[in-house]
């Protein structure tokens, strides 16, 4: 009972990487629109998905954050061409990785979003916050 | 060279001597036909108007009967045959969806493992045209031949993978291995009424007499099929355009399988030439190719 | 290093949600970190306040807790210039969108507000002053094609007295629209309005006009780019000639002219049509009796011969050889056009098969009074007037199975155009036209159709054409559906006219992979912004216009090409460019070389350099880079960065978190 | 063995190359050999005690002209170099040795090493000449190549952690692995520079954790499986199990496996949006 109480309160801090041309500005769209979802997402600002290089990810896990998202632009749209698809590749490879070394799935994720999406990128925090919950406290390196 | 083979039930009935002269010609040419053991119907035309899953489950029943034969592809004379077993393939490699019901249907695990080929493709691509000229023994010089290909052989081309789906060209190809000209006309692919030829009969006389029509302007002499339908069909119901059309069609309508016997010197009687409505028999003594 | 914070409240946008008190005591409590609130930050009293605290408390970087960047990141920017900072010394933290109007938890949303700052503050600790780069600009201009949108292109910018160069691929400028007969929907002669163009452009001291050359090689960027041109020997030398015609005329060897798109013979010299600029004759090698022995038998003195003996000014050249031209320019103009669709693929419609089924080019050369028949409507297998004549319209068009699920836009119009010819030609003609829908969307042009159907008689059956086939006596006949009346049609016809589509030049996808810009997946170059920006590429300095963008007509693609001439005044208008600071920069130090940066560079923006010890390493070309940060994560060693984007800022913000 | 001699005093004696990498025998151990004369060439061996990847001394001689004496999976690694520029091709000769598989040092019994287990080069896919093999060509095993990867993918993830964190606890961040590494040839390795500090520098859960993920991370589509890191690391931590997983990973998402030909584009920094589509339903939301 006790434990379940400690995981039920327990708050994941995430962090999203965004892509400023697609996804930054879904986010903020759902901003205009005043959508509402989970508040534990921590949104960093980058040029392009083609920026976010993997080690980001285990960074963010060594440094015991709970879950991160990386989300861009879909495939095509990207704004610097084909950025997405070397960012595509790139993070399949490492997420592959970090969970063939245990880590759990839920806490390396990536989304393509649109600066259209507000609402799908409501549903993606909401729905990461909520498996990343599931999956409890990141306390490998603690 | 070993294939399995589906003759399909009209090349067991009324369209025998389309499966003895595949027979006769094949044997000649060292391409070894295992019949598949215990084949079935492949579904022509009822099934897939009733039922999808039965109408692919069908043909795949008789594809893994296939594999016993130790053959990796499946040779089909009949377009109709070859149009469904291709199909069903087809489903199979790409539709995982369709793929799990057709299997759960035939109890059996099928991943499209055997290849499906219609005879002129086994004739033209794997044996090779040149090593066909080289077999021929009696030039058919002067025959002057229509190929006709019907719809089926060629359509859907996604699917079918044939030949350009409104002017192919490889019967003509395996058909002047024979030294016999083919004529380029327009009712290659044309629709020949197919199955309503005892429902609808009216139909059929009209589409017939368009075929035979464009075969005799383009000046053929006879026509070259490879389909047992579209044989039956301008075979047999001739006579009948004629007295409707008040035309004078005598137009034989051979096999192709049959054009290439006559070329190897294979007898006439095994190739079933006797077997025909519009006799060709008068026609080739005419030209000399048969005594 | 001193950082403040201004935390604005936006009126009530954020503090209703958001605290923002805590987050000021919050972010205060940070070592170096001055923080405040205002109301309205980005007020005028609000960026005077930063202002005056830059100043007073000496602050090295500035976080505005406030709206999304998006909005009014470029307003702080300037507020920062205006307090004596480096513009990228700021950093937002965005707690307006993607805080208080979506979360409702005050404790919760003030919470993340802090966070954000934080994570703001973490990353203004690393950063560094940038400075935007400034690029001379090389103020002339290269036009790639010779049609009427890259003639107007050249036009417009010679005549604002820029130096502009067209490179064109035919031994005569003037495109496509040289082959065709009448304009539609006024149906002035194309000639007669493409030709003073070609002239004007000819006869501009500021247009130099390459013909019968390629551009081989485009590097370089915005305001610098570098081509190599190889113009093609003629065999003819041009400052000699005077256009006499001589050679043409006494040349014994006869071949199809692809002017006449093979319905006409031309010779083996040759200029492609009357009125063609330059007006030199080229000559064909691959036909040429001379060059052919030469080939034969190189030892040789070299057969024929003839037009060497006759011409008056000793003009013809047979050793001359290509030449290559380097170029520099400050932009570029891509103007490549189309290509009409090969029917080859339509085995319904004889694949070719047919001689009097003919392409709507072919029709264009026939209805021409200067054309391979002086303008009568002859069919081309027997010379016989066609008097009956069928026009299938989306050949090649808005038809998937045969790759082209696009329209072509300008089919309707033309074939509406040549049906009216036709009847002009010969009034009791009989004209059909089948079609899917007719698109008239242009100025008179519905007007014109109506014409066409009403006026003129042509008849048009909604419906496609199905089969197209010879019949004994030499007639085509055609049979297709009319949908409107539910029936089969079948016409008994002397010719008939595929209205083919237009497909992108074969060369688009050399050319784009070489200039980097983009094509779409029917291979046309795709613009920078489908409606905003329609006549530029993602390649700074590159502009396109014409078909080769998509299918259009006269009037789109001479619109287009003024819009991509005031594209290039306008680069031109400035002595130099400044470039966004956001930029790759490689630390020579440390990089390998393994160039698995410049394998992942969409812009080709990585060059080699030989360092003092001989190892090659990476360089960015800094004008060619847009700053997306691809080569960053692609490096091993991190030897690459991204200013304004580095490596250790984002791990900053990451740990800033803990 | 005298083809391999004979090779390379022809080589030196026409000055085609400085220097000939191979292997040689001093008291009964296989070392490399570094021969620069003609006359020295005789003390040249090739045998199954060959295990060392020569390749890795190019990290010394990139500008030289050298022969190597290489093995079919040595080779594999040349392809990786030229694909990054490392090395031109008219630099080195490549002497490549038909190998049936090469002796498992860490274990007593004599067998074959792992990764000639599944080998499929014992002849290398670039060179400039061969030396036959001698004596019975034993095929290798065949069967899944990927099979003890497949195993410990179905473990429950904290099992996975649990075995890696144990395995992680014993590195002593000698960095023997990266040292033996052909493919770490870098000037300065991330992992000693702190700005920007991607690897924690102390021998913690999370330094050796970030440590070796980068390492192998930096392998993925370059690791041509020929198994040196595992094999120098002193305290045995199974590092090809993670090399492998992502050889596995960029065969089947890919279709690619490294070192194969010197004029691709390594499959990491290359994409084909037709094919990548179908990664999105299961990874990417």
């Amino acid at each position: 009972m006790e434990e379940k109480k400690e995981k039920n309160g327990f708050e994941p801090r995430l962090v999203g990487i965004l892509c400023r041309w697609c996804s930054y500005q879904g986010a903020d769209l759902a901003g205009t629109s005043r959508l509402k979802y989970e508040p534990n997402m921590t949104v960093l600002r980058v040029p392009c998905s083609a920026r976010m290089s993997p080690l980001f990810l285990m960074k963010g896990l060594t440094s015991d954050i709970d879950g991160i998202l990386f989300s861009g632009c879909h495939p095509g749209d990207c704004h610097y061409i084909s950025g997405n698809m070397n960012a595509r590749r790139r993070f399949v490879i490492f997420k592959k990785l970090l969970e063939f070394a245990g880590m759990e799935p839920e806490r390396i994720q990536m989304s393509w979003c649109s600066a259209s999406e507000d609402k799908k990128w409501a549903d993606i925090v909401d729905s990461v916050t909520i498996e990343v919950k599931k999956t409890g406290p990141n306390n490998k390196f603690k | 060279m070993k294939y399995a083979y589906y003759p399909g039930c009209s090349l067991h009935s009324t369209s025998r001597e389309y499966d003895m002269s595949a027979k006769e010609v094949s044997t000649r040419l060292g391409i070894e036909l295992i019949e598949a053991p215990d084949w079935v119907c492949c579904g022509a035309t009822p099934a897939h108007v009733t039922m999808h899953v039965l109408s692919q489950a069908l043909p795949v029943k008789s594809l893994i009967n296939a594999k016993q034969t130790g053959a990796d592809t499946m040779a089909v004379c009949c377009a109709a045959c070859f149009s469904r077993l291709k199909i069903a393939n087809y489903h199979v490699l790409n539709d995982p969806g369709k793929k799990a019901k057709i299997n759960r249907a035939v109890g059996a695990e099928y991943n499209g493992e055997v290849a499906v080929k219609h005879l002129l493709e086994i004739l033209a691509k794997d044996f090779g045209l040149e090593n066909l000229k080289g077999k021929m023994t009696a030039k058919l010089d002067g025959l002057k031949v229509a190929c006709y290909y019907g719809c089926l052989l060629v359509r859907p081309r996604k699917i079918m993978q044939f030949d350009d789906e409104e002017n192919p060209t490889i019967m003509d190809a395996v058909v002047e291995t024979t030294g016999a000209k083919t004529v380029d006309w327009p009712g290659k692919v044309e629709c020949c009424g197919a199955s309503f030829s005892i429902t609808k009969t009216g139909v059929v006389l009209r589409l017939c007499r368009d075929i035979l029509q464009l075969a005799s302007d383009a000046g053929a002499e006879c026509i070259a099929v490879a389909c047992p339908l579209c044989q039956s069909n301008l075979d047999l119901r001739q006579p009948e355009v004629n007295k409707k059309y008040d035309k004078k069609f005598d137009m034989p309508v051979l096999y192709f399988t049959q054009i290439l016997g006559l070329a190897m010197g294979i007898d006439w009687k095994k190739l079933g030439l006797d077997k025909h409505i519009v006799s060709p028999l008068k026609f080739l003594k005419g030209k000399n190719i048969i005594k | 290093m001193k950082i403040g914070v201004f935390v604005c409240h936006c009126g009530t946008n954020i503090s209703a949600v958001i605290d923002v008190q805590k987050v000021v005591n919050d972010l205060a409590k940070m070592p170096g970190v001055f923080a405040m609130d205002y109301k309205f930050m980005c007020s005028d009293p609000g960026q005077n306040m930063i202002i005056s605290e830059i100043k007073q408390k000496k602050l090295d970087a500035v976080i505005v807790a406030a709206c999304s960047p998006c909005l009014h990141e470029l307003t702080f920017r300037n507020t920062l210039i205006r307090g004596g900072l480096n513009p990228y010394m700021l950093e937002i933290a965005n707690i307006r969108e993607q805080d208080s109007w979506v979360h409702t938890d005050r404790d919760k949303a003030t919470e993340k507000a802090v966070r954000l700052a934080k994570m703001a503050v973490a990353k203004a600790k690393r950063n560094q002053p940038l400075f935007p780069q400034e690029v001379s600009v090389e103020k002339s201009c290269l036009v790639i094609g010779g049609g009427i949108a890259g003639i107007q292109a050249a036009i417009d910018i010679s005549s604002a007295g820029y130096q502009t160069v067209i490179v064109e691929k035919e031994p005569s400028i003037g495109g496509k629209m040289a082959m065709f007969d009448k304009t539609f929907p006024t149906l002035d002669c194309s000639a007669c309005i493409l030709t003073p163009k070609m002239v004007q452009a000819s006869q501009s001291k500021k247009v130099k006009i390459y013909t019968y050359s390629e551009v081989e090689e485009i590097g370089g960027y915005v305001g610098n780019f570098n081509a190599r041109i190889r113009v093609k020997a003629r065999s003819v030398n041009m400052e000699k000639c005077t256009g006499c015609g001589i050679c043409w005329q006494k040349c014994p060897v006869k071949v199809n002219s692809e002017f006449e798109q093979n319905l006409g013979p031309r010779k083996a010299v040759y200029v492609p049509f009357a009125q063609a600029v330059p007006n030199v004759p080229v000559i064909d090698c691959v036909n040429c009796t001379y060059y052919r022995s030469k080939r034969q038998n190189p030892e040789s003195k070299g057969l024929c011969r003839i037009c060497e003996k006759f011409c008056p000014a000793g003009a013809i050249e047979f050793d001359q050889k290509d030449k290559i031209i380097e170029e520099k320019f400050g932009a570029v103009i891509v103007a490549t056009g189309f290509s009409a669709f090969d029917h080859k693929v339509y085995g319904e419609y004889g694949a070719g098969r047919y001689k009097d089924v003919v392409t709507a080019l072919q029709f264009e050369r026939l209805l021409n009074s200067s054309g391979p028949t002086q303008g009568k409507i002859l069919r081309p297998s027997d010379s016989k007037e066609a008097r009956t004549i069928v026009f299938v319209q989306c050949v090649g068009s808005r038809d998937e199975s045969k790759g082209v699920p696009y329209c072509s836009r300008v089919c309707c119009m033309y074939t509406a155009k040549q049906a009216l010819l036709l009847k002009e030609h010969i009034p009791d003609a009989n004209a059909y036209v089948f079609y899917i829908d007719i698109r008239a969307a242009g100025k008179n042009y519905e007007e014109f159709i109506e014409r066409v159907q009403d006026e003129y008689g042509v008849l048009y059956l909604r419906g496609r054409v199905s089969k197209i086939y010879r019949t004994g006596d030499g007639a085509l006949l055609v049979r297709g559906a009319d949908t409107l009346s539910g029936t089969q049609v079948e016409i008994s016809a002397d010719m008939v006219v595929l209205a083919t589509g237009l497909v992108s030049n074969p060369e688009t996808v050399k050319l784009g992979q070489m200039i980097g810009i983009p094509y779409d997946k029917n291979r046309f170059f795709t613009e920078s912004h489908p409606k905003l920006a329609p006549a530029e590429t993602q390649t700074a300095g590159v502009f396109i216009c014409g078909a080769c963008q998509f299918p259009k007509d006269i009037p789109d693609s001479v619109a287009q090409a003024g819009a991509a001439a005031s594209k290039v005044l306008g680069l031109f208008s400035q002595e130099h460019l400044m470039l966004e600071p956001v930029l790759a920069c490689v630390n020579q130090k440390i990089c390998n070389g393994c160039f698995h940066c410049r394998a992942v560079c969409p812009y080709n923006a990585i060059d080699e350099e030989i360092l003092k010890d001989k190892s090659v390493v990476a360089r960015v070309i800094e004008s060619k880079c847009h700053g997306c940060g691809n080569c960053i994560s692609a490096c091993p060693v991190s030897a690459v960065d991204l200013k304004g984007y580095t490596n250790e800022q984002i791990l900053e913000q990451l740990q800033s978190l803990r | 063995m005298k083809e391999l001699i004979d090779k390379a005093k022809e080589l030196l004696k026409e000055k085609k190359v400085e220097t000939v990498i191979g292997y040689r025998e001093i008291r009964g151990c296989v070392v490399p050999a570094y021969v620069d004369s003609p006359c020295d060439a005789d003390c040249l061996i090739f045998d199954k005690r060959c295990v060392y990847n020569l390749a890795n001394y190019l990290k010394w001689f990139k500008n030289k002209n050298v022969a190597l004496v290489l093995k079919g999976c040595d080779a594999k690694s040349i392809n990786v170099w030229l694909q990054e520029f490392q090395i031109k091709r008219e630099n080195i000769f490549i002497i490549g040795v038909e190998c049936y598989g090469v002796m498992n040092e860490k274990s007593a019994d004599a067998g074959l090493s792992d990764k000639c287990g599944h080998c499929e080069a014992h002849v290398p896919n670039i060179y400039d000449a061969v030396i036959k093999h001698q004596g019975d060509k034993k095929e290798s095993v065949q069967g899944e190549p990927f099979k003890d990867i497949q195993e410990f993918e179905k473990l429950p993830h904290d099992e996975r952690w649990d075995f890696w964190k144990k395995q992680f606890e014993k590195c002593i961040k000698c960095y023997a692995c990266r040292e033996i590494c052909p493919m770490c040839y870098c000037k300065e390795c991330i992992v000693e520079r702190n700005i920007p500090q991607w690897i924690m520098s102390s021998p913690s859960v999370k330094g050796n954790f970030e440590w070796n993920m980068v390492r192998a991370f930096h392998l993925a589509g370059r690791c041509v499986e020929c198994g040196e890191c595992e094999r120098a690391c002193p305290v045995n931590i199974p590092l090809m199990k993670l090399n492998k997983k992502l050889i596995k990973e960029m065969k089947e998402l890919f279709d690619y496996s490294a070192g194969q030909k010197e004029d691709v584009k390594s499959a990491i920094d290359d994409f084909y949006p037709e094919k990548d589509i179908k990664i999105d339903d299961k990874m990417i939301r």
